[in-house]
C-alpha cells in the first residue's frame, strides 16, 4: 500500500462518480462510468488485491460499461437529469 | 485549537480515510439509486453503491507493509523463509511422501495480504455484473413498450389507463 | 422523493460514519480481520495444503468453493434471465435498418482486431490456465475469452461472430461449464466423501492429496471460464439487439 | 448416503435447471417433465431429511463443503446446517415448488410461451437458492444465496407484461438497497470478528464481549434494514404489491407464499443464532419496543390497505404486508411462545397465501376479470375452486380448525405473555378487517349475479391473461389447489406435534 496513492485515486474516484451521476448525455455518463471503474481497478491494485484489480479491469471497465454503451445504443440518449 | 483539530485528523481522517471515502460514494450511490428519474443513472448509482461496499471489504484485508497474497517462488528470501530445500515445482514430490511437512516454507502471515475478503469480493464483483446486465434487459424491455427511460414520463402514460 | 432520499442517505451515512471510529485503522496488521484465525490459516497453510501459491484462487476453489459455485450459478442465472426477459423470436423483416450495418465497423478496426484476437483469446487461456500461480482464474480469463468474441461482435458484425458462437451453443456451454463445476463436486460425493473434497479424488488423479486439490481446482476454473464466456457473450448480443439476435451495434 | 442429504437435495433441482435449458426455446412440455422430476426428488429427499433431524433427538446435522476441518475451533470453509426449523421451512419450500410446477402445466404455454423452459429453468434455481438460505451456516454464502433468490425473481417477475417490467424494475433497486446492506452488516462483523461462520461469529463476539461496540451494533441495524427491505416490511413494502400481482400467475403463486417467509426465517436466524437473545432483547437497547410496534403499524397499515383495493391480487399482497408483521412482531416480543408462533405462522402462512393465490389466480384466468367483482355468483359455477379459496380465507381470518387459528393463537398468547398489549389488539383488530374482506367476498360468491356481458375493462394489466370463460377447471390447476388446501387443515390439527418441535428447538438457542 501507499497511501499518498490511495489518497489521490480516491479523490478522483469522489470526483468521477459526481461527474457520471450528472452528466446529462447517457453515453457520456456510461463512458465516464467507465473511467470511475478503471480507478477503481488502480486503487485495487495498489491495495494488493491483484485479483479483484483484474476482475474489476475486465468486469467494471470492460464488459459492464460495453453493455451499458449497448443499451443506450438500443435505447436513447436522452436523459433529464 | 489547533491541536485538537490536529490530533483528530491524526486519529480519525488520515487513518481511516478509506472508510470514509467508503462512506461519501455509498452516499452518493443510495441517493442516485433512490432519486435519480432515469432508469440508467439508477443502475449507475447502484454499480456505485455496489463498488463502495467492495471498497470497504477490501481495506479491510490491507496490511501496512504486506505484499500481493501470492507465495512467490523466485528467491525472494524477504517474503519467503526457505526452510530447506525448495522443490516445489515438481508435482511428483507431493506423491511419493504425504506426510513429510518439511519442504514447505515458513510464512510470516504479515507479509501476504489477507485473501479472504479479496475472494469475497471476486463474488460480489460478479453477483454485481450480473444484477446489472439483468437490470439493464429490464430497463431496455421498459422502454420497448413505454417508450422513454424517464420514470415520471412512465408514470405520466400509465395514470389515465391505470386504475391504481 | 428528493428531500426524503437526501434524508435517508444522510441517516445511513452517519450510522455508517458513527460506526468507523470504531475500526482497525486502515492497514492494521493485527485487526481481527487480519490476524484472525482463518486468515491465518489460509495463508500459512493453503500452499501446504493444496500447492496452490495463489491463496486468493485457493480459497476460492477450494475453501469456499460451494460459493464460487453459486457465484457461477449467479452468472448463468444473469444470462438465461435475460434471454427469459428480452428475447423475442421471429419476425425479423418488421425490424428497420439499423444505422450501422451488418458489416461491423471500418476496414482498420476489423484489421487491427483480426491482428490482436488470436493474442487476446491466448492470453484468456493462459489466465484460466494459470490462475493457480498468478492473478487470474476462470472468471477472468472467461470474461476475457467472452470479451473476444464481443470485439469480433463489434468489428465483424454480429452475425459473424454468431456463426462462431451461436445462440444454442451459447446455452450449451453454459450448461456446461456449471456441469463440469457441479458434476466434479458430485464426482467426490460418488468417491465416498463430502460434496467438493478434492481430497476423495486422490485415487483417480496423479499426485497425491494436494496435487489432487490442485488439479481439481483447475478443472472447476475450466467450468467457471465455460460459463462465464459463453454468459458475457450471450449478454452483449442479446443487449445490443434487444434480443432479436440479428444486427450488432 | 443420508449424510448428504442436504446437499442432493440442492443438487438435484440445480441439474433440472441445466437441463431445461438445453432444450432451448419452445420445449415447455420436456422442460415441465423434467422439473416435475427433479421437485419430485426434492421435496422426496426433503421428507428423509425432516424425518432425520426428528430422529436424532434436538440436535442438528451439519455438513461440511469440501471436508475442511476447523482450525483453530474456527471454520475455514463452508458449512451447512439443519436443525428441525431448518427442515420444516425446506419442506415447505420444495413441496411449494412441486405442486406449483403442477399448476403451471398448462398456463406457462399461455403466459410465457415459447420461453417455458427458461421459465422452468429459473423456477429451479429460484428452489435452489431458497433451500441454499434455509441450510447455509456462513454469513457470505448467504448472501450470495440471497442474490441467486433475487436475480431469479427479477428475471421471473420481468417476464410479464410492460407492468411487471417496470415493477421488477423497482424490485431490482429496491432488493439491490436490501442485499448491500445485509452485505455490509457482514462486512462490519467480518471486521470485528475476522470470521464468517455464524455460530463462530457469535462465539467471538461472546468471548470478547463486543455487545457494546458501535461497529456491532450498526451491523445488527444493517442486516435488519437489508433484511426488512427484503421481506417487504411496512415503510419499505413499496416494491411489493406491484411486483407480486402483475407477474405471471405461476410466478406469483409460487414467490408469494415463499420469499417474503424465507426472508422472516433468515431475520430470526441472524436475531438469535448470529447475535443471540441476550443482545437482541437486551434491556438497554431502544429497538425491542420500536420494533414491536412498527410491526403493529405494518399490521394495521397492511390490513387497511388492503380493505381499500378493488384487485384480487392487490388485495392479497397487501394482505402479505400485514402478515410480515405479524411474524416480525411475533419474533421480537421476547417470548418463546411469541417466537415459536412467529415461526408456525411462517409456515402456516405459507400453505394459506399459496391457496389463496391459486385460487385467486383461477378465478382471474377463468372470469378475465381482475377486480372482486370476478367472484360475483362464483359458488354456483366454480364451487371446487370457491371451497379452495373460502378455507384459505377463513384461515386468513383465523378461524379452527385451520392453521391461521393457531398461529394467530399462539402470536397473541406470546404477546400477552410478554406484555405487548398494543400488539395483542393489533392482531385482533387485522382479523376483524381480514373477516370484512373475506365475507364481503364469500357474500358476492354466494348471492352476487353472474353477469351476463362483460363490462367494458380498462386494465392494461390482464391482458397477458385470456379470458377462458367460467367452464370446468383443468385437473393441473384444481389438484394443487386441493393439497394447498388440505395442507392449510393439516397444519392447523398437527399444531401440537408442530409447536412442539418448535419450540423445543427454540429453548436450545434460547438457553
Amino acid at each position: 500500500m501507499i497511501w499518498q496513492f490511495d489518497i489521490i485515486i480516491l479523490i478522483f474516484l469522489v470526483v468521477t462518480a459526481v461527474i457520471a451521476l450528472r452528466v446529462k448525455d447517457l453515453l457520456g455518463a456510461s463512458m465516464v462510468f467507465g473511467i470511475y471503474s478503471f480507478l477503481i481497478c488502480l486503487l485495487w491494485a495498489e491495495m494488493g488485491a491483484v485479483d479483484v484489480a483484474f476482475t474489476e479491469a475486465a468486469v467494471g471497465a470492460g464488459v459492464s460499461t460495453v453493455i451499458m454503451i449497448a443499451t443506450v445504443f438500443s435505447t436513447t440518449r436522452r436523459s433529464k437529469d | 485549537m489547533d491541536i485538537i483539530i490536529a490530533s483528530f485528523l491524526e486519529d480519525s481522517i488520515v487513518p481511516k480515510f478509506n472508510y470514509w471515502i467508503y462512506v461519501i460514494l455509498m452516499m452518493i450511490g443510495l441517493y442516485a439509486m433512490i432519486t435519480k428519474n432515469n432508469l440508467i443513472k439508477k443502475l449507475i448509482g447502484m454499480a456505485i453503491f455496489q463498488t463502495a461496499i467492495i471498497l470497504l471489504y477490501v481495506s479491510v484485508g490491507v496490511k501496512a507493509d504486506a505484499n500481493i497474497p501470492i507465495i512467490s517462488h523466485h528467491g525472494e528470501k524477504d517474503h519467503v523463509e526457505h526452510a530447506q530445500n525448495e522443490n516445489l515445482d515438481s508435482a511428483s514430490e507431493g506423491s511419493s511422501h504425504h506426510g513429510s511437512k518439511k519442504e514447505y516454507h515458513v510464512i510470516d502471515k504479515n507479509k501476504f495480504a489477507n485473501p479472504l475478503p479479496h475472494v469475497l469480493m471476486l463474488t460480489a464483483i460478479v453477483v454485481g455484473v450480473s444484477t446489472l446486465g439483468l437490470a439493464l434487459a429490464i430497463s431496455q424491455k421498459v422502454h420497448g413498450s413505454f417508450g422513454t427511460l424517464e420514470e415520471d414520463e412512465i408514470l405520466d402514460q400509465l395514470r389515465p389507463g391505470g386504475h391504481d | 422523493m428528493k428531500f426524503f432520499g437526501l434524508l435517508s442517505v444522510i441517516i445511513v451515512g452517519f450510522l455508517l460514519l458513527s460506526a468507523t471510529k470504531d475500526f482497525p485503522n486502515w492497514g492494521d496488521e493485527d485487526s481481527p480481520a487480519n490476524s484472525g484465525p482463518v486468515s491465518s490459516f489460509y495463508i500459512e497453510k493453503t500452499e501446504e495444503k493444496t500447492k496452490v501459491p495463489n491463496m486468493v484462487t485457493a480459497v476460492l476453489a477450494d475453501y469456499r468453493g460451494y460459493d464460487t459455485m453459486f457465484e457461477t450459478v449467479v452468472i448463468f442465472i444473469a444470462g438465461i434471465g435475460i434471454i427469459a426477459v428480452l428475447r423475442t423470436y421471429g419476425n425479423n423483416e418488421s425490424i428497420p435498418k439499423n444505422q450501422v450495418g451488418d458489416e461491423g465497423a471500418g476496414l482498420l478496426a476489423r484489421m487491427t482486431c483480426s491482428l490482436i484476437l488470436p493474442f487476446i483469446q491466448l492470453f484468456a487461456l493462459y489466465v484460466v490456465a494459470h490462475g493457480h500461480h498468478s492473478p487470474g482464474g476462470g472468471f477472468q480469463g472467461g470474461v476475457m475469452l467472452g470479451a473476444s468474441y464481443i470485439l469480433l461482435a463489434l468489428a465483424y458484425g454480429l452475425a459473424r461472430a454468431k456463426s462462431c458462437f451461436s445462440e444454442k451453443r451459447t446455452l450449451v456451454f453454459a450448461a456446461l461449464g456449471i456441469f463440469i463445476y457441479v458434476g466434479w463436486g458430485v464426482l467426490c460425493l460418488v468417491m465416498g466423501s463430502e460434496f467438493l473434497n478434492y481430497s476423495a479424488l486422490d485415487s483417480i488423479l496423479p499426485g497425491g492429496v494436494e496435487m489432487a486439490r490442485s488439479h481439481s481446482m483447475l478443472a472447476v476454473e475450466i467450468g467457471v471460464a465455460l460459463t462465464v464466456t459463453a454468459i458475457m457473450f450471450s449478454m452483449f448480443s442479446n443487449l445490443s439487439t434487444k434480443g432479436r439476435l440479428d444486427k450488432g451495434l | 448416503m443420508t449424510d448428504h442429504l442436504p446437499i442432493l437435495l440442492l443438487l438435484s433441482p440445480l441439474f433440472g435447471a441445466l437441463v431445461c435449458v438445453l432444450f432451448g426455446k419452445g420445449n415447455s412440455k420436456n422442460a415441465w417433465i423434467v422439473s416435475m422430476i427433479s421437485l419430485g426428488i426434492s421435496s422426496i429427499l426433503s421428507v428423509f431429511l425432516l424425518l432425520k433431524v426428528l430422529s436424532i433427538k434436538g440436535g442438528d446435522i451439519r455438513y461440511r463443503m469440501g471436508g475442511w476441518d476447523p482450525s483453530s475451533g474456527y471454520e475455514v470453509g463452508i458449512e451447512l446446517r439443519v436443525d428441525i426449523l431448518a427442515a420444516l421451512i425446506v419442506l415447505a419450500v420444495t413441496l411449494v415448488g412441486f405442486i406449483n410446477t403442477i399448476y403451471s402445466k398448462t398456463r406457462v404455454p399461455a403466459e410465457v410461451g415459447e420461453k417455458g423452459p427458461f421459465f422452468y429453468a429459473l423456477i429451479q434455481l429460484l428452489i435452489v437458492g431458497l433451500c441454499g438460505i434455509i441450510m447455509t451456516n456462513d454469513a457470505f454464502n448467504l448472501y450470495v444465496l440471497i442474490e441467486i433468490t433475487s436475480l431469479t425473481s427479477y428475471a421471473l417477475i420481468a417476464m410479464g407484461n410492460r407492468r411487471a417490467a417496470l415493477s421488477s424494475f423497482n424490485y431490482v433497486i429496491m432488493g439491490t438497497i436490501g442485499a448491500s446492506f445485509y452485505l455490509l452488516g457482514v462486512g462490519y462483523l467480518y471486521i470485528k470478528t475476522g470470521t464468517l461462520n455464524i455460530d463462530d461469529i457469535h462465539t467471538y463476539l461472546e468471548n470478547e464481549n463486543l455487545w457494546t461496540s458501535q461497529s456491532i451494533i450498526v451491523a445488527f441495524i444493517l442486516i435488519m434494514l437489508g433484511v426488512w427491505t427484503k421481506m417487504a416490511l411496512f415503510p419499505l413494502h413499496g416494491w411489493l404489491p406491484n411486483a407480486y400481482s402483475y407477474a405471471p400467475s405461476m410466478t406469483g403463486t409460487f414467490m408469494a407464499p415463499l420469499m417474503t417467509k424465507v426472508m422472516v426465517y433468515v431475520m430470526i436466524r441472524v436475531m438469535l443464532w448470529l447475535f443471540g437473545a441476550d443482545f437482541v432483547y437486551s434491556e438497554d437497547s431502544v429497538w425491542g419496543e420500536l420494533i414491536v410496534w412498527m410491526s403493529v403499524v405494518a399490521i394495521v397499515a397492511g390490513s387497511f390497505l388492503a380493505l381499500a383495493r378493488n384487485d384480487i391480487k392487490k388485495m392479497l399482497t397487501y394482505l402479505i404486508i400485514a402478515e410480515v408483521g405479524y411474524m416480525v412482531g411475533g419474533a421480537w416480543l421476547n417470548s418463546l411462545t411469541g417466537q415459536a408462533g412467529a415461526f408456525y405462522h411462517i409456515l402456516s402462512d405459507a400453505a394459506m397465501t399459496f391457496c389463496l393465490f391459486i385460487a385467486a389466480s383461477i378465478v382471474i384466468i377463468r372470469t378475465g376479470e381482475s377486480r372482486l367483482n370476478a367472484f360475483d355468483g362464483l359458488f354456483r359455477k366454480m364451487p371446487l375452486t370457491m371451497i379452495g379459496f373460502t378455507i384459505g380465507g377463513l384461515s386468513m381470518i383465523g378461524l379452527p380448525p385451520t392453521c391461521g387459528f393457531f398461529s394467530k393463537w399462539y402470536l397473541i398468547s406470546g404477546g400477552i405473555e410478554s406484555g405487548h398489549w398494543e400488539f395483542v389488539v393489533a392482531l385482533l383488530f387485522s382479523s376483524l378487517i381480514n373477516a370484512v374482506i373475506f365475507f364481503k367476498i364469500f357474500e358476492r360468491a354466494y348471492f352476487g349475479k353472474i353477469k351476463g356481458i362483460k363490462e367494458e375493462v380498462s386494465v392494461a394489466d390482464i391482458d397477458m391473461i385470456p379470458a377462458e370463460g367460467i367452464k370446468s377447471v383443468p385437473a393441473s390447476m384444481l389438484i394443487p389447489l386441493f393439497i394447498s388446501a388440505l395442507s392449510v387443515l393439516i397444519l392447523g390439527i398437527m399444531n401440537k406435534n408442530l409447536f412442539s418441535w418448535i419450540s423445543n428447538a427454540l429453548k436450545m438457542i434460547n438457553g
